[in-house]
């Protein structure tokens, strides 16, 4: 039963439906599941709900979703980046639901670990609370949050094996860990595909069981937002 | 004669001190980096999974894996750890984040915060705003003290909340003020902005405040 | 003429499928893993912080970082990764375990499940075995069918819960039974101990059981 | 403001107090703070509140701080293994709150992150859940569960550098890097210092925001409670 696949489309055979949730790690763009978002592209299903930190910019990553009108919904904390974005969910098209980024990120770790809702200080007081349960605890007042799961999942990482296990690559690991333990089906993604035994047993950052399927997609074009650099002559000044 | 963004990045790094995490929100407050006092170590977090940020690369070694909060690339230090955004907020929502200083559109005399949204106009999402004025220990504004014409420190604020009672410092180009996050709402302008009047900022202000000019000089 | 233990982790070692993650109890479990079909990949997890349990260590290697949920010495394999006992446990309560195989004092008709206390002697605590029950998809109970001549799978258990409608599957010295979980209390006898008879695992079960052994023959 | 400390008796100084609660990393007799716990020890508090999964064995681990008399309260899930426990328990000198072993790992890592409550299913319809909130989510029954932090929390890892960046080897991570997480201070023991950059920035289990003191302790004695070996000749039958 191995769980190799050899292309992006092989990866994702027989898993995807219309209207199902899926779930992408990733923070802008990046460490985004790039190769397999072009591939639920290419099924052609429709009416998805993504539960993802981001949703790209316009013709990347999960914008190429969008793009192709996949996507009924997303749970979010940040998307603007999009002008698609903006004209889908003005014209009613596309739902969106806010999740303040720190919440967001302890959603998914609480659906992977099977804890249903928790409590958080964050957006006490604000809109996020509406309509949730506020309680106290020692004084301080608390909003209920809810877990979150997906029928798939999809991550990218740097390293990986055939057992499933994943090592991520500087601040492209974000959301990608916890992302991977809350899909139904997590399919990764990795830049390298190592021997069994390579991966150094206490630097593993996913641990296999999370990972149904993994597909090795070498050199990834990768995507920088806001190019920031300084002057070499500046050296030091810093 | 109001302060420079410079002149607020400076006054802002007042506020850290030797041994601090510090998040830095986008604008300004990242500018507040070039103002570590010497010989002080301050360590930068970033929320989406980084705690040491180092300087911008040189042109050319920009690394697509390295970007903080507001998706810039920046580079690692020797020091640096990196983990994962759960873990991220984690260390903000647990309170071992020192020091926050972040922007914002308006802020009321009690506290209240909101930078994250404007109705009617396209709605962005919070990003990790509330995470940050919810769980960081101690948070500094550093804003303009008037847009457009119109105050932004306000007896309560008009456009939707980012966070309750978090504020404990705003500074703007006029000035200064300290907030009392618990019990009665207070503001207290602190320090004014060279060749900036009281009469000027508190026609510029709509909150009440309190005049700590002399206790603060004292 | 019952089965051996040897017999019982071998009838438990049916339970097992291709590509499972598996958590198996002390004791008569622990002995499972002697009996993976060949061919067969099979994981063990140890909810301390290990994926890939590997045999005891050869005498000598022993490394006391190195143990499994019941503190004895293993050995990792290539493909191991270690982890946080909070990630070990969030991999358990998700129900991202296939299988637990456990010791249990008692099981009722119903499949709650008691195994960690007997009141009145000294409490040592539950460790694991709460979260363990409440999360992995499927639970096998391995044990001897009476305990100094009482049964052990009864109509109602007497001593405190580890869990309630937990068991899937009970394994005895005498025979092996299925339990539903969802709906109906129902206990189902799907097979018996070489030379054990119906009439004497009836006459050793304090719960009411179904017989389905032509069933589970056909 | 060095965190480096000279030794573990240096590195505690002025934080321990008659009363106070505190929190250890370890399971059964791996991974514990050996040396740290002895400097309790020396520091003579009593009334203490520990939470920890174990309480040692006679004499090693916190069996010393029992032996001592300096315990109140645990807060653990297994016990089992300390035989002057039991007499302690039993005489009302010391108290026991149980936690699931997982409960009380997500409950560390909880304080740790601002959760001051979550939702599990581990001990619905046992004593565990008596007195707690009992909720359906989804048709299943969970049961609230409150986060735990403490004064001081102690840990012990194989490599940590000078800005409290810690790595932990094998089995031995366990319950270390929650606890670290959920200490008003925390301090840790190391067997290897590293320089700063030695540790690989994507390698790192412990950020060093969570170290607030760190203590080398080279070469530690380290027990072994089942100690389970194969026969060479049985190579390969396992």
């Amino acid at each position: 039963m191995s769980k190799v696949y050899s292309g992006a489309s092989l990866a994702l055979a027989e898993l995807m439906r219309d209207d199902m949730t899926i779930m992408a790690g990733g923070f802008g763009l990046c460490g985004i599941p790039s190769a397999l978002i072009g591939a639920i592209k290419l099924t052609g299903v429709t009416g998805l709900t993504v539960i993802s930190n981001n949703c790209g910019v316009d013709g990347i990553g999960l914008g190429v979703l969008l793009e192709a009108g996949q996507i009924r919904k997303m749970i979010s904390s940040y998307v603007g980046e999009n002008k698609l974005f903006a004209e889908q969910y003005l014209s009613g098209k596309l739902e969106v639901e806010f999740s303040p980024q720190g919440t967001l990120a302890e959603r998914i770790r609480a659906g992977g670990a099977g804890i249903p809702a928790f409590f958080t200080k964050t957006g006490v007081g604000t809109i996020v609370a509406e309509g949730k349960e506020v309680r106290e605890f020692d004084g301080e007042s608390y909003v209920m949050e809810r877990g979150l799961t997906a029928d798939v999942a999809l991550v990218h990482a740097w390293k990986g094996d055939a057992e499933g296990n994943l090592i991520y690559r500087k601040t492209a690991r974000n959301f990608n860990p916890v992302v991977a333990t809350a899909g139904k089906v997590t399919v990764a993604e990795v830049e390298h595909m190592a021997e069994i035994g390579e991966l150094e047993s206490d630097q593993i950052h996913t641990p296999g069981i999370f990972v149904s399927r993994i597909v090795h997609v070498p050199n990834p074009v990768k995507h920088i937002e806001q190019v920031r650099t300084r002057k070499r002559e500046l050296a030091g000044a810093n | 004669m109001a302060w420079t963004r410079e002149q607020m990045a400076q006054r802002a790094a007042r506020e850290l001190r030797d041994g601090f995490y510090v998040n830095l929100g986008i604008g300004i407050p990242t500018m507040v980096a070039n103002y570590i006092p010497g010989g002080m170590s301050v360590c930068l977090q970033s929320e989406n999974g980084m705690l040491g940020v180092g300087p911008f690369p040189y042109e050319g070694e920009e690394d697509a894996d390295l970007i903080n909060a507001g998706k810039q690339t920046i580079t690692a230090l020797p020091m640096t750890s990196f983990f994962s955004s759960a873990d991220g907020f984690g260390m903000i929502r647990g309170g071992h984040i020192d020091l926050t200083i972040l922007g914002s559109m308006q802020v009321a005399r009690n506290g209240d915060l909101a930078n994250w949204t404007i109705p009617g106009k396209m709605i962005k999402g919070m990003g990790g705003a509330m995470d940050l004025v919810a769980g960081v220990k101690r948070v500094v504004v550093v804003m303009e003290h008037e847009a457009k014409g119109e105050p932004k420190l306000l007896e309560q604020c008009t456009l939707p909340l980012t966070g309750q009672r978090v504020a404990d410092m705003v500074i703007t180009d006029l000035g200064v003020f300290t907030v009392a996050r618990k019990g009665e709402a207070k503001l207290t302008l602190i320090a004014l902005a060279d060749g900036v009047t009281l009469d000027e900022i508190t026609a510029k202000t709509a909150a009440k405040f309190e005049n700590g000019l002399d206790r603060a000089a004292a």
